[in-house]
């Protein structure tokens, strides 16, 4: 069997993904990034083959994203993870327009073109507010999990306005609400509007085409999709495996260099314009 | 005796400080800030009269200071963080003109007039980036305890500097060092100096000339200390307990109005 | 990676090295020098009285491009400049505070600051701050902002107006009598390096460009900008274009293969120029046009600083005939050309922090390429002149992204 | 006070009423109507055409002979969302030039068929430009304004410049605009602007009796209304204030300087007074103030308008005159007002403001003029930080 593997080393979470030759998903792999990212990028994959049960050298291809990709040193490209996001999410849901993103660490919008390819594209990163780690961070404050602050967030009736979307200062401006009895439904609505609210006007930056695809970690928190569906007023594309998306494009592309060099086995093969030297 | 109370709440920390009639500290607390700013400020004062085994009833005086000052309900009266981390510099280090005061979200550059009011300061904006929670985010990802900080930086001699000003997105930075076998002294030692970098251009904005009191929590750390000193090219001096300036500067400021009130002198237009 | 081969680049560092040492001389000599600045400018009137012209904007970006901007910038901010304000300003200021402008520096203290107010109000701030940090008189020129598709007659009637004041006050300045036949010469002089830019810009219409009209373009951008009006800057263009044509004729490029043209809006990065410019040539992307090299004038339609109406010409230069007078609409429609007629598959804008003259509104100058003219657009942002807005992974993320799109593309269409 | 449930660490300052305390609240509750109905409600009072103009050196004397109202645009004051002009403009650009594109976007413009920009600066002009393509169905002008009011060309050029305006205007309406009709509208206006200056006038010298928030309302009102409405209102206004009975209190007289075009909020403004500062001076235009005296009312108008905007009009940062360097004229204005102090706010990235602040601290340096740099944004909507700053100041001069 063909097997061909992407794997997306995030900022926070490492994700990866191994399809075979149908374009099956055979395994999937998430381990936190920490500190060591090639060490990630490397367990990572070795998850997915311990997974399906198969050796390393049977995976033909591995296209590395994220912003880790340069540390994928076993894989065979790398490929950014705009691309292989619009990639993931044309695959899963073959008639979406526009993708967005929202990571540990960045949030993007993509525009897909009816072939998966990148029509246009924006994203936020000089500063982290208003990412993952943003909500990350208000869970922390409110000791919480990560995948309770979406659905308590559904039960607020007055959501708070937050002063600043600073990662840091949401801290205190968190704390300073608790201490005028505001509830952590109600914080933590007004965590996800102001997040929702700088995800919209991202995406008016490549106009706005439905169908819409929510990817990234963020996807799999609830609140935060509801909060943008009601803002943009239609629904979101979110899939079981949303998270994995960009993993999933750089999977497909993997195998389809694969495909295209006719190898079954881990030879390499160079491609021009794909192969980057690391910064 | 005269004694008088300085309370602090800062975002981090809430400090309090009991301050004697010659200019004695009788005792001192610093907690966790939480929700409730009026009960942590009394908490924190209570622990102080304690220490100090005193009770309530000796406090002839009380100024509150910091974010949450409005909040206490047992104050007499309420004076700004930057007016107190100055007066609290200048009682110590009279002759100092500049102060250097960061805490946990705030780094605050602070040029004095004679006498210990201020004449100028540069606050750092909406931003946290290059704050004491700059340090305690990077400790974290580092694995260590934010106590070792100091110690960790002293033991380098190679500094790893970090470009990235946002303490969040400074994580993948320092995460990237590591992986890279940077050891972690030396990523932590590059961080006090990019830190002091920040701070000395905060100083320059107000003229920096003459030497710097350096005050706050972040002062605790000695490599910091020592990075600033190697940056600002001027003298810094660090008190003993550089947390608790703020709270005792507020403490001179309410000796001052209660040895006022008593010799009769009429209240300010604020509290 | 991506080197011009030719010898255009050399001949440029040449004029423009004497041009500096001519300033260097000055600042020795005492011999009359101003300030002006780049935009639709009036050096011929300096030249007509043999001033010798300084451009602050050219001296920071010089300044960046050694990588010596950052600490100026730092200077300027501890003097109270905004982080928000142009880094060109603070640079040039940070420059003047550590002593790089006076008595047997590198540039000389100004007889006379003149302002022409050209599309660019920092401008007026900029200048109003030398004056009085060098102690220098500022002479204004005011020049009404190409509001119409035409100048109103009473538009060049106030710009000439301003002129004839500026000339008298050369005089006093200079103790010269003004010499219209001189004025007259410095035009023709002009024109003929007008003719030759538009000519070498023209070139770029063949696949491959011979040069790259955005990175290449900076290294010309001196001699019309700067020398315009001088035998040195004629002649450069004269053996410019000779040197492009058979460039054409050899089927050359500045990269061994042209796989993308691009159109490229916005100043670049001056501070990392090098690696900037790299992470186009990775992918084989030539500008074959850019705006950034018409800030000076726009020759490529035909306008010529003319000898028989030289007051008028210059006022007409300074008011329709360079990219900052004229409104962001009529920007887009000088790209739109470009993209159309140089034939580009993409337009870049690369957006400045520093410059809101340039940068403000890019956003809906995307949304029209992109929305109603589908091209493809890439938007990236950092600075001209301040290294700190520049990250490398980010941008060359973006770059990375947006080249595997348009290869993409062109895969899908090929295979339609 | 209640720490628990009212902390006013976080407390939302709105538009202040305990600032209110007014002889007569119909005034100002008129006042503040009349703001909080906005622009769209300005035009639907009218009911005849409105322009929307851009701030500073608006001609709108020429808008008013037309028969239409002038009506001050200045952003949305916090109160949308950006999530169309955030699309338009990057992240470094001020609140009021998003703001004003958003309130278009969200069609909040209602009744007002035209803008009009002018050369303010960089951002404001692109601003037309943007206005111009995505709304097609406005009357759009751009309007440049002299930088060089000395030159001997000026005033001919501004003449000239007006007469566009007029003539395209005119066009735009269909209606045509006559000499009679413009001085008309001059009388009203300066009506209207002696009063302002009066009112300015009773704060520099009772600064007690009419506090900032106050007179900022009243001013701003006028960007709002027709001069005889504004001049009523202003009247009725000063005739109470001047019967007020306010004890003085410690404060310290400030000069606020830095904000001619983005507006700070209004609960900055009540936070400078609050924090122990009386603002006996400001430059806020946000009242079409910008001529220092009358203008003209005979002879040929649009040459008397044009010789106020070339020699009469106050100076901003956005306006160049050789002349009159504005950092010397601050200083000369903090002696002649007895001032104790300067605050500057200017809008976060307004780049003309905040390059002037360097040659006003060089000049408060100099004069050991105390002076504070507070910078406000639209979205500004807890005034803590501010206020802190600000007391601290005021306990550096006061205390003791
Ligand atoms: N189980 C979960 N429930 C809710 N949110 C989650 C969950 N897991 C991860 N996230 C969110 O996803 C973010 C990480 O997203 P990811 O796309 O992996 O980012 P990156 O690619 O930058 O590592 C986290 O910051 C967190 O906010
Ligand atoms: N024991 C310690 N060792 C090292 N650093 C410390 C220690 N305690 C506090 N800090 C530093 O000081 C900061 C808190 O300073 P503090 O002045 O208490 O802040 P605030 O006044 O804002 O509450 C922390 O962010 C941390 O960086
Ligand atoms: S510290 Fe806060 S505001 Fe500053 S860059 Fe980081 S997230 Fe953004
Ligand atoms: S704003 Fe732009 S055009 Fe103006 S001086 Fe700065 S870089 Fe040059
Ligand atoms: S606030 Fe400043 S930058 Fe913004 S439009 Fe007004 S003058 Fe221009």
């Amino acid at each position: 069997m063909l097997y061909a593997a992407g794997v997306d080393v995030g900022s926070t979470q490492t994700k990866a993904i191994l399809i075979d030759g149908r374009r099956a998903i055979a395994a999937r792999g998430l381990v936190d990034t920490g500190a060591n990212v090639s060490r990630a990028a490397e367990r990572g994959f070795e998850t997915l083959c311990r997974e399906a049960g198969i050796d390393r050298k049977e995976v033909a291809y591995v296209v590395g994203t994220g912003y880790g990709r340069y540390k994928v040193t076993f894989g065979d490209a790398q490929i950014t993870e705009i691309t292989c996001h619009a990639r993931g999410a044309h695959f899963l849901f073959p008639t979406t327009r526009t993708v967005i993103d929202i990571g540990g660490q960045d949030t993007k919008a993509i525009r897909v073109g009816p072939a998966g390819d990148v029509v246009d594209f924006s994203m936020n990163d000089k500063c982290a507010a208003g990412t993952g780690r943003f909500l990350s961070a208000a869970a922390e404050v409110l000791d919480m999990k990560l995948d309770e602050i979406g659905p308590v967030s559904l039960k607020a009736t007055d959501p708070v306005r937050l002063s600043s979307v600073c990662t840091v200062f949401v801290e205190s401006d968190i704390m300073s609400y608790l201490a005028q009895d505001r509830t952590p439904p109600d914080i933590l609505a007004g965590v996800h509007q102001s997040i929702a609210t700088r995800t919209i006007a991202l995406l008016r930056r490549i106009g706005m085409e439905p169908e819409y695809t929510m990817t990234g970690g963020v996807a799999r928190n609830i609140g935060m999709v509801k909060s943008i569906e009601e803002k943009l007023g239609t629904t979101l594309n979110v899939s079981a495996d949303s998270h994995f998306i960009g993993a999933i494009g750089a999977a497909l592309f993997a195998l389809e260099r694969a495909e295209a060099a006719g190898r079954k086995d881990g030879v390499k093969v160079e491609l021009g314009g794909w192969v980057d030297d690391a910064p | 005796m005269l004694i008088t109370a300085g309370i602090d709440i800062g975002s981090g920390r809430t400090k309090a400080l009991l301050l004697g009639e010659d200019g004695q500290i009788l005792g001192s607390a610093a907690i966790r800030t939480r929700a409730n700013f009026d009960a942590v400020a009394r908490e924190a004062l209570e622990q102080a009269l304690a220490s100090a085994r005193l009770s309530m009833d000796d406090i002839a005086y009380t100024a509150a200071t910091g974010l949450g000052r409005y909040s206490i309900t047992f104050r007499d009266v309420q004076v700004t963080d930057i007016t107190c981390a100055a007066r609290g510099a200048q009682f110590l280090f009279p002759d100092t003109l500049y102060v250097l005061d960061m805490g946990a979200q705030s780094t605050r550059a602070i040029r004095l007039k004679e006498g210990g009011k201020v004449r100028d300061f540069h606050t750092n904006e909406k931003c946290a980036a290059g704050s004491g929670s700059f340090l305690e985010r990077a400790a974290k990802y580092l694995e260590i305890s934010v106590d070792s900080l100091g110690s960790r930086s002293m033991e380098s001699s190679t500094p790893r500097p970090i470009s990235s000003v946002c303490a969040v997105l400074a994580e993948s930075e320092i995460i990237n060092h590591v992986s890279e076998g940077v050891p972690v002294n030396d990523v932590v030692r590059g961080l006090h100096e990019s830190l002091a970098e920040r701070a000395l251009t905060q100083l320059k904005k107000i003229g920096l000339n003459g030497s710097v009191t350096f005050v706050g929590g972040v002062a605790v750390q000695q490599g910091m200390v020592e990075a600033c000193r190697r940056k600002f090219g001027v003298e810094v001096l660090v008190p003993k307990d550089p947390v608790a300036v703020t709270a005792l500067g507020a403490a001179v400021l309410a000796r001052q109005r209660a040895t006022r009130r008593m010799a009769g002198a009429g209240t300010s237009s604020r509290s | 990676m991506a080197d011009y081969k030719g010898t255009v680049h050399e001949h440029s560092k040449r004029i423009m090295g004497a041009w500096y040492d001519t300033l260097a001389q000055a600042a020795k000599t005492g011999a009359p020098s101003a300030y002006i600045m780049i935009t639709g400018n009036c050096v011929e009137i300096l030249r007509a009285f043999d001033i010798a012209p300084i451009f602050p904007e050219v001296n920071a970006l010089q300044l960046a491009i050694r990588k010596q901007s950052l600490p100026l910038i730092l200077k300027s901010e501890e003097m109270g400049y905004s982080s928000d304000n142009c880094a060109y300003v603070k640079a040039d200021v940070g420059y003047t505070m550590e002593g790089g402008i006076g008595k047997d520096a590198k540039i000389p203290t100004p007889n006379l600051i003149v302002c022409n107010f050209v599309g660019c109000n920092v401008y007026i701030k900029w200048f109003e701050h030398s004056a009085e940090f060098l102690k220098a008189p500022l002479f204004m020129i005011d020049v009404p902002f190409l509001r119409e598709k035409e100048p109103s007659k009473e538009d060049i009637t106030y710009v000439v107006a301003q002129l004839k004041e500026l000339i008298a006050t050369c005089e006093k300045i200079t103790g010269k009598k003004f010499d219209i036949d001189r004025l007259r010469e410095v035009c023709a002089l002009s024109r003929r390096a007008e003719e030759g830019w538009a000519r070498a810009k023209d070139l770029c219409k063949n696949r491959p460009a011979p040069f790259d009209a955005y990175f290449d373009s900076i290294n010309m951008m001196g001699p019309i900008n700067v020398l315009r009006g001088s035998t040195d800057a004629a002649d450069f263009f004269d053996a410019a274009v000779q040197e492009f044509e058979a460039d054409v004729a050899a089927k050359r490029g500045p990269l061994p293969e042209e796989k993308f043209r691009l159109v490229i809006e916005g100043p670049p990065p001056y501070p990392y120029y090098r690696s900037f410019r790299d992470l186009f040539a990775a992918w084989g992307a030539v500008a074959v046009q850019s705006t950034y090299s018409t800030v000076g004038g726009i020759w490529e339609w035909g306008y010529r600083h003319d000898p028989e109406r030289p007051l008028e010409s210059i006022a007409e230069h300074m008011i329709v005939h360079n990219l900052c007078n004229r409104s962001l609409l009529e920007r887009y429609s000088q790209i739109r050309r470009y993209v159309e007629e140089w034939k580009a598959d993409a337009l870049v804008i690369h957006s400045i922090k520093s410059c809101r003259l340039f940068s403000a509104g890019q956003g809906d100058m995307r949304d029209y390429f992109v929305g109603e003219r589908h091209v493809p657009t890439l938007l990236v942002e950092s600075d001209l002149e301040d290294p700190r807005y520049y990250a490398h992974a980010q941008m060359k993320n973006r770059i990375d992204a947006f080249f595997e799109s348009l290869e993409h593309r062109r895969i899908v269409s090929m295979s339609v | 006070m209640g720490a628990r449930t009212n902390s006013p660490h976080r407390r939302r300052i709105e538009v202040p009423l305990t600032a209110m305390a007014i002889a007569h609240p119909p005034i100002l509750s008129r006042c503040r109507e009349v703001l909080a109905g906005g622009p769209t409600e300005a035009a639907r009072r009218w009911k005849g055409p409105a322009i929307g103009c851009f701030p500073v050196y608006s001609p709108v004397e020429i808008f008013h002979a037309a028969g239409a109202l002038p009506i001050g645009i200045f952003g949305a004051g916090g109160s949308v969302e950006l999530t169309h002009a955030d699309a338009r403009f990057q992240s470094f650009v001020c609140s009021i030039a998003k703001s004003t594109l958003e309130l278009a976007f969200q069609k909040r413009l209602e009744g007002i068929g035209g803008m009009v920009f002018h050369s303010i600066c960089d951002v404001a002009r692109n601003l037309a430009s943007v206005y111009r393509r995505n709304f097609p169905d406005l009357f759009i002008d751009y309007i440049h304004f002299p930088q060089n009011p000395t030159s001997s060309g000026s005033l001919d050029y501004t003449s000239a410049e007006l007469e566009r305006v007029r003539r395209n205007i005119s066009v735009w309406l269909e209606r045509k605009i006559t000499d009679d009709a413009l001085r008309e509208s001059i009388r009203a206006y300066n009506r209207s602007r002696a009063l302002m200056r009066r009112l300015y006038q009773m704060r520099e010298e009772s600064p007690e009796r009419v506090n900032s928030v106050e007179a900022y309302q009243l001013v701003r009102a006028g960007t709002l209304l027709p001069p005889q409405e504004h001049v009523e209102l202003l009247e009725a206004a000063l005739a109470d204030l001047e019967r007020r009975a306010v004890k003085r209190m410690d404060r310290i007289r400030v000069i606020v300087e830095g904000a001619f075009c983005e507006q700070p909020p209004m609960g900055l403004i009540e936070v400078i007074e609050r924090a122990g500062c009386y603002v006996i001076d400001d430059d806020f235009v946000a009242g079409w103030r910008w001529f220092a005296n009358d203008v003209a009312e005979t002879g040929d108008p649009i040459r008397a308008l044009a010789g106020a905007y070339c020699r009469q009009s106050r100076p901003s940062s956005v306006r160049h005159d050789m002349t009159r360097p504005r950092h010397e004229d601050l200083a000369k204005r903090v002696r002649e007002k007895n001032a104790q102090a300067v605050i500057f706010a200017p809008a976060k990235f307004c780049e003309p403001a905040l390059f002037d602040y360097v040659l006003f601290r060089r000049v408060c340096e100099r004069e050991k003029i105390p002076h504070l740099l507070l910078e406000f944004e639209e979205k500004m909507w807890t005034f803590e930080r501010a206020r802190n700053e600000i007391e601290t100041f005021a306990e550096s001069l006061l205390f003791e």
